[in-house]
């Protein structure tokens, strides 16, 4: 009797909400649908319009153009895609993913864009039994995280891998003999600028080097033009900035007003981006930077070409085609599953093996081990230079002047 | 006790009762969702009016404050329970109000209105720069037992908790203080009454709320960063569904809360994916619901200065014969 | 002189940018008086007002209430004391009911009461007043006098030692202000001491112990009513200005 | 020798930035001083300036001084418009000065987010950034960069035209009149409705000019990002003291050079800290403003 009044509150109030706002849109019966939340506004919107928002629009247009993902019965099943801007508003990103499983209950839901967006969104993704196949997040925890939610994946790797191959790097140019032994390194005072640096200052110093310089800036800070003077002075040999979008770029402008002559400059997130090359051109020659491409394979030209020609803008040299790769492996796990059943597409995910734009694919403990770590831009490409096991890497120039 | 009042009880009790009976329903989530984010404004919504309805300041700091209470969560998660985390968060938010009072409340109101704008700003900025410099921590992952059934009942206790304090403040000297200083200033420091003291006091309340809700937020968001703690957007979304609801009233910030976030519900339903035009995408829901934060904002200024409240008792003084004013 | 002093002026001056309103006042209010401070229009009485009442500070000298030193002390604190006062314009608290304006004072002045305590002692004063029947009035519907009735009631309710009164019986007419001196008179009488700034003669003659005779913020004469009123100088600054 | 050496880059590189600020200062405290407005829309009015130079110059590759041309009349006009339609009615009931504070922060506000929506429908949610003479020019041994230099150079320019506006002009000499008392000047015949619009118009155009200004060297534009400018126009001008152009000028300096020494000798994590010291220290020991009259 209770349970049959706790019913009829139930349907009715959600009745009343859902006649409210004209949700309950029918959609045709022949789709599948996915969901995405990522910031449209907000501070990481730039990051997510370049590396996430593309990728996903081009995939579907592909998968549709096909006709759709096949499934057991031999029909296919276009993509019926809904999307959520989350303001990069961690409440309303949490709100999106609820109203993307229990109103518009689409069948899957495309990882976040960001590392504490993934962590955030992780909870709900477990508890409605979506897949979690994250793209652009990288952290040291994902031990923890992966034990903790069965699934959720990860395949662009972890801090310590990108901070060991930096200082690998430069700690090769010093033995050569091309560099000295002075390092100046600047970190945004946000997440993920504190956990690299934090990572790579006992790395640093295991390698023998001597940290002459050592500061954090806000997120958002306009004028670098002390920072980089800072830098300057400590008279480095070799730059690394675990930085953003803007102040990546921020840096940059200051290193060229200030004259920064270092033979190895390094900085993080966004260094890989169009954008970058197109704001400075060719004063960026031997820019180091997070990611890097085998851009010598047949599979990522086409794909890079493909996101040019779909969705009008140059994919990142970093993560796009992680990101395109995640959507990949979601795509072919259906279609070998041959059916929407969340729980048996996550188990074939765990165990099956994927070809993809990044190579082939094979989750070991939810992790792709293999992932770039240090790209460098060449000849106006950003090439990767060191990975956990890529093909293609190529050797590292130095930096003359800018 | 009133017959209004008796009644204005009775609705309480009735109205937080359904509320709470919520989480049991099953498949329910979305409503829950829904019901946990009105519960979270109303909390700070009406926390904030019972500061800014009497004193008529604009406070733009309810971001810097949640954001306060869930730092202090992500800091001490690991060492302490989480009620006696509860507890720090929203004294810390107190202290922080007491702070701001004390530099600004003197004086007059655009003051106030410049500092708390960039308040949050301010802090998160230290907090980052301790982050980075001091603990070394980037993002923090808050893993309690605070299970999201639980969240949900917090908030409400919150919400509880800041009507019966509103409802305790209009019988007290305090709320009688805070009439009188509404009224005429000069009458009220004449009378006795310490004013800056009395405005300092109330925004250490609404500051204490807001810290709360944070700290329960951060358990329910789990990844911690100042970032995306620290926004000012809640800020305006506060001032902007209290003010539409009406601030001289205790209940009228729910009546700004529930209209407005139905409203973004809607937004986001319809106008979340883009719509093409001449083959350019236009507007989105983000872009919308600012423009929408922004007429709201108008609206309130030039046609319901007080609020959906005011409105309605404007209404009800037409109609009843004789037209007494009518003091709830 | 100052043993029985309650109120202590001592050589108080305010300026504002160049202007001197209250140019070296020296004055004693004692137990049990009332003093009336007369002069022309700005003269610096209310000045002299606000001063005792903390709404400004001197700019030069001291003010003490027995021997507490209160002019660097805030309004409130002064109120605090025992120190009330009417205001020139009468300044009432249009959203509050009359009972409540009344219950200002009794709350939160000198007295410090609450609840029915202070409602029935606010509404015991209004009947003093003679505005017993005003309690569940609008405030608006009042008149100016029973609106300045409604402000003394107010003062009243801190039960002040010391009662400031801004003209409060400018305006009134000839039955009304027998009753004004009347109920001044007994407030005396309950052992209050008051400053009145009036420009009523009549009542001067009749209420004051003692006047103090304001030009231009100086005082020019101090003394019995009688005295003060015959004195050349406060004439001619009278006269002065009226033919100004 | 080095001492010496950071001593003039602070100097310098705090001038750059205090001149920046002036401009969006100097339009605030045209509409805030005498046309009674807080205009908390201010610096969103400013990145419309910044982000119409972007598009000029990605769009049509001319210089961003270009821009100008047509920025400044469009917001005086835009302003004007704003002022008469939406803020005049304001004034006009406001019964006092309180009043119409809450009433100007609340409207600007709002208007502040609209412009916030249509900049972002408009440009979109990308990075904006160009370059602009990004060269190093040294001075005294210091390496600066041109586009600020020249940037300063502009704001000088503008600041110093409204300066001689203002203190040489009738209409200037009108503003002057009606920040120091509204009614007063309306007794001397002055139109203080027309002369509180112009004042509003003229303010809005000299903030979207800083706009363009500031975009030859800022990294990124972001529509929404215009608050941080808001908040340091408001620091400046309360520093400053209300409706005063020249304190509002060596406010900006102040500023601009505290934040430098900061970011260079302590950390750049206090910049936004450093002006908040200020704004408090100005708050407890001179609520009128550097060159503010202490209202009654």
């Amino acid at each position: 009797m209770l349970s049959r009044m706790t019913g009829f509150i139930k349907m009715s109030l959600a009745g009343a909400i859902v006649f409210a706002l004209g949700l309950g849109s029918a959609g045709a019966a022949e789709t599948i649908k996915i969901g995405a939340v990522a910031p449209k506004t907000g501070p990481l919107a730039v990051g997510a319009s370049i590396t996430h928002w593309p990728n996903i629009k081009l995939w579907v247009s592909q998968v549709n153009g096909r006709g759709g993902l096949r499934m057991k019965d031999g029909s296919r099943r276009k993509i019926q895609l809904i999307t959520y801007d989350d303001q990069t508003n961690p409440t309303e990103h949490i709100k999106a993913t609820i109203r993307l499983a229990t109103l518009d209950k689409v069948d899957f839901i495309v990882a976040p864009y960001g590392t504490g967006f993934n962590v955030a969104a992780a909870p709900h993704f477990a508890k409605y039994g979506y897949p979690q196949i994250t793209s652009t997040s990288i952290t040291d925890k994902i031990p923890q995280l992966t034990k903790r939610f069965p699934g959720l994946f990860f395949t662009l790797g972890n801090t310590t891998a990108f901070v060991g191959s930096v200082v690998e790097i430069l700690a090769k140019l010093r033995d050569q003999g091309k560099i000295g032994n002075r390092v100046a390194i600047v970190n945004v005072a946000a997440d993920f600028g504190i956990e690299l640096k934090k990572a790579s200052i006992p790395i640093f110093k295991k390698a023998g080097f001597n940290i002459v310089y050592n500061k954090s800036y806000p997120l958002g800070t306009q004028d670098l033009s002390p920072v980089m003077r800072g830098v300057k002075a400590s008279n480095p040999d070799a730059f690394v900035a675990w930085s953003y979008p803007p102040d990546t770029i921020g840096l940059t402008v200051q290193a060229k007003i200030q004259g920064l002559d270092v033979k190895a400059y390094y900085s993080a997130v966004a260094t890989a981006f169009p954008v970058y090359r197109n704001k400075f051109g060719k004063s960026i020659e031997g820019v180091l930077g997070a990611g890097g491409l085998n851009l010598d394979s047949p599979a990522l030209q086409t794909y890079m070409a493909d996101h040019k020609r779909v969705t009008g803008k140059e994919a990142d040299f970093w993560a796009s085609p992680v990101v395109y790769a995640t959507l990949q492996v979601l795509e072919q796990a259906i279609e070998a599953v041959g059916s929407t059943d969340r729980k048996a597409v996550t188990a074939y995910i765990k165990s099956g093996t994927f070809t993809t734009v990044m190579g082939t694919w094979k989750f070991k403990n939810q992790v792709i081990p293999s992932f770039w770590t240090v790209g460098q831009w060449q000849n106006g490409k950003f090439y990767g230079v060191s990975s956990t096991g890529m093909p293609g890497e190529k050797p590292v120039a130095i930096k003359r002047g800018w | 006790m009133t017959r209004n009042e008796g009644i204005g009880w009775m609705l309480a009790v009735a109205g937080f009762g359904a509320m709470a009976f919520l989480p049991l329903l099953e498949d329910a989530d979305y409503l829950m969702g829904l019901a946990l984010n009105i519960t979270m404004f109303t909390v700070l919504a009406t926390s904030w009016a019972l500061f800014s309805g009497p004193t008529h300041y604009i406070s733009l700091a309810t971001a810097a404050f949640y954001g306060v209470g869930a730092t202090v969560v992500a800091m001490g998660f690991e060492v302490l329970p989480f009620p006696v985390l509860l507890g720090l968060a929203g004294l810390a938010g107190g202290v922080l109000a007491a702070l701001v009072g004390l530099a600004t409340l003197r004086l007059s109101g655009v003051y106030f209105v410049i500092f708390t704008l960039g308040l949050a700003e301010l802090i998160r900025q230290l907090v980052s720069w301790v982050q980075s410099n001091i603990v070394e921590v980037g993002s923090i992952q808050v893993f309690t037992d605070n299970s999201d059934n639980w969240i949900y009942w917090e908030l409400l206790a919150l919400a509880a908790l800041v009507f019966l304090v509103g409802w305790l403040i209009e019988r007290s000297r305090l709320g009688f203080a805070m009439r009188i200083i509404g009224n005429d200033e000069v009458v009220a420091s004449h009378s006795g009454i310490h004013s800056a003291g009395s405005k300092v006091i109330l925004f250490v309340i609404s500051g204490f709320f807001a810290a709360a809700v944070g700290a329960v937020m951060v358990t329910k968001i789990i990844n911690f960063d100042p970032d995306t703690f620290y926004l000012p957007i809640i800020s305006f979304q506060v001032v902007i569904m209290a003010l539409l609801g009406g601030v001289h009233r205790l209940w009228g910030p729910l009546l700004g809360v529930i209209p407005f976030t139905l409203l973004w519900e809607v937004i986001e339903n319809r106008f979340q994916q883009p719509m093409e035009m001449f083959g350019v995408e236009i507007v989105s829901a983000g872009s919308l619901k600012v423009i929408l934060l922004g007429v709201c904002f108008m609206l309130i200024v030039y046609y319901i200065p007080r609020g959906v409240v005011g409105r309605v008792e404007t209404l009800a003084r037409r109609l009843a014969p004789g037209g007494g004013a009518s003091h709830g | 002189m100052a043993e029985n002093a309650l109120l202590e002026v001592q050589g108080v001056s305010k300026h504002f940018g160049g202007l001197v309103a209250v140019d070296q006042i020296s004055f004693t209010l004692r137990h049990n008086e009332v003093l009336g401070l007369i002069g022309p229009n700005g003269s610096g009485k209310t000045t002299m007002i606000n001063l005792i009442s903390g709404a400004l500070r001197p700019t030069m000298g001291d003010i003490f209430m027995g021997d507490r030193l209160i002019s660097e002390r805030p309004a409130r604190f002064i109120a605090r004391l025992g120190i009330a006062r009417t205001f020139q314009l009468v300044r009432l608290l249009p959203s509050l009911s009359v009972l409540e304006n009344v219950m200002a004072g009794a709350v939160f002045g000198h007295k410090r009461l609450w609840g029915r305590e202070a409602r029935k002692y606010a509404a015991r004063l209004l009947e003093r007043v003679g505005m017993g029947h005003a309690i569940g009035m609008p405030l608006l519907a009042l008149t100016y006098i029973d609106q300045k009735r409604v402000e003394l009631a107010r003062a009243l309710a801190a039960d002040p030692d010391i009662l400031l009164l801004d003209e409060w019986l400018a305006g009134l007419n000839a039955t009304e202000l027998k009753l004004g001196i009347d109920l001044v008179q007994t407030l005396r009488q309950e052992g209050r001491a008051i400053i009145v700034v009036e420009h009523v003669m009549d009542a001067i003659r009749s209420l004051c112990d003692r006047c103090i005779v304001m030009n231009s913020g100086a005082m020019i004469a101090e003394g019995s009513p009688g005295q003060v009123l015959a004195d050349p100088a406060v004439i001619h600054a009278y006269l002065g200005d009226s033919h100004a | 020798m080095d001492v010496l050496i950071t001593g003039i880059y602070i100097l310098i590189t705090g001038s750059l930035l205090g001149a920046t600020y002036s401009l969006i200062a100097m339009g605030l405290a045209l509409q805030y001083g005498v046309a009674r407005i807080m205009n908390l829309a201010n610096g969103e009015m400013f990145i419309a300036g910044a982000l119409v130079a972007f598009w000029v110059v990605t769009s049509h590759q001319l210089s961003p001084y270009v821009s100008l041309v047509f920025v400044v009349p469009g917001a005086f006009g835009i302003n004007w418009l704003i002022y008469r339609y939406l803020l005049r009615p304001l004034v006009r009931r406001a019964k006092h000065r309180g009043q119409l504070e809450v009433d100007s922060i609340l409207a600007t506000f709002g208007m502040g987010f609209i412009l916030v929506g249509v900049l972002r429908e408009v440009f979109g949610g990308e990075l904006f950034s160009y370059s602009y003479l990004l060269e190093p020019i040294k001075i005294l041994n210091n390496n600066f960069a041109l586009n600020r230099v020249i940037g300063c150079l502009v704001s000088a320019l503008v600041c110093g035209l409204l300066y001689l506006g203002f203190y040489k002009t009738r209409a200037g000499m009108a503003m002057r009149a009606v920040a120091v008392d509204p009614a007063a000047a309306g007794l001397v015949a002055i139109d203080v409705p027309k002369i509180s619009a112009l004042s509003f118009a003229l303010g809005g155009a000299v903030t979207a000019a800083g706009g363009v200004v500031i975009s030859t060297f800022l990294t990124d534009m972001d529509p929404s990002g215009g608050v941080v400018f808001t908040l340091k126009a408001l620091i400046v001008v309360i520093m400053g003291g209300v409706g005063d152009v020249r304190g509002a000028i060596v406010a900006s300096f102040i500023l601009g050079l505290t934040e430098t020494l900061v970011a260079t000798l302590v950390d750049p994590g206090f910049i936004l800290a450093a002006a908040y010291f200020l704004f408090v220290l100005v708050l407890l020991f001179r609520p009128q403003g550097l060159f503010g009259r202490r209202r009654a």
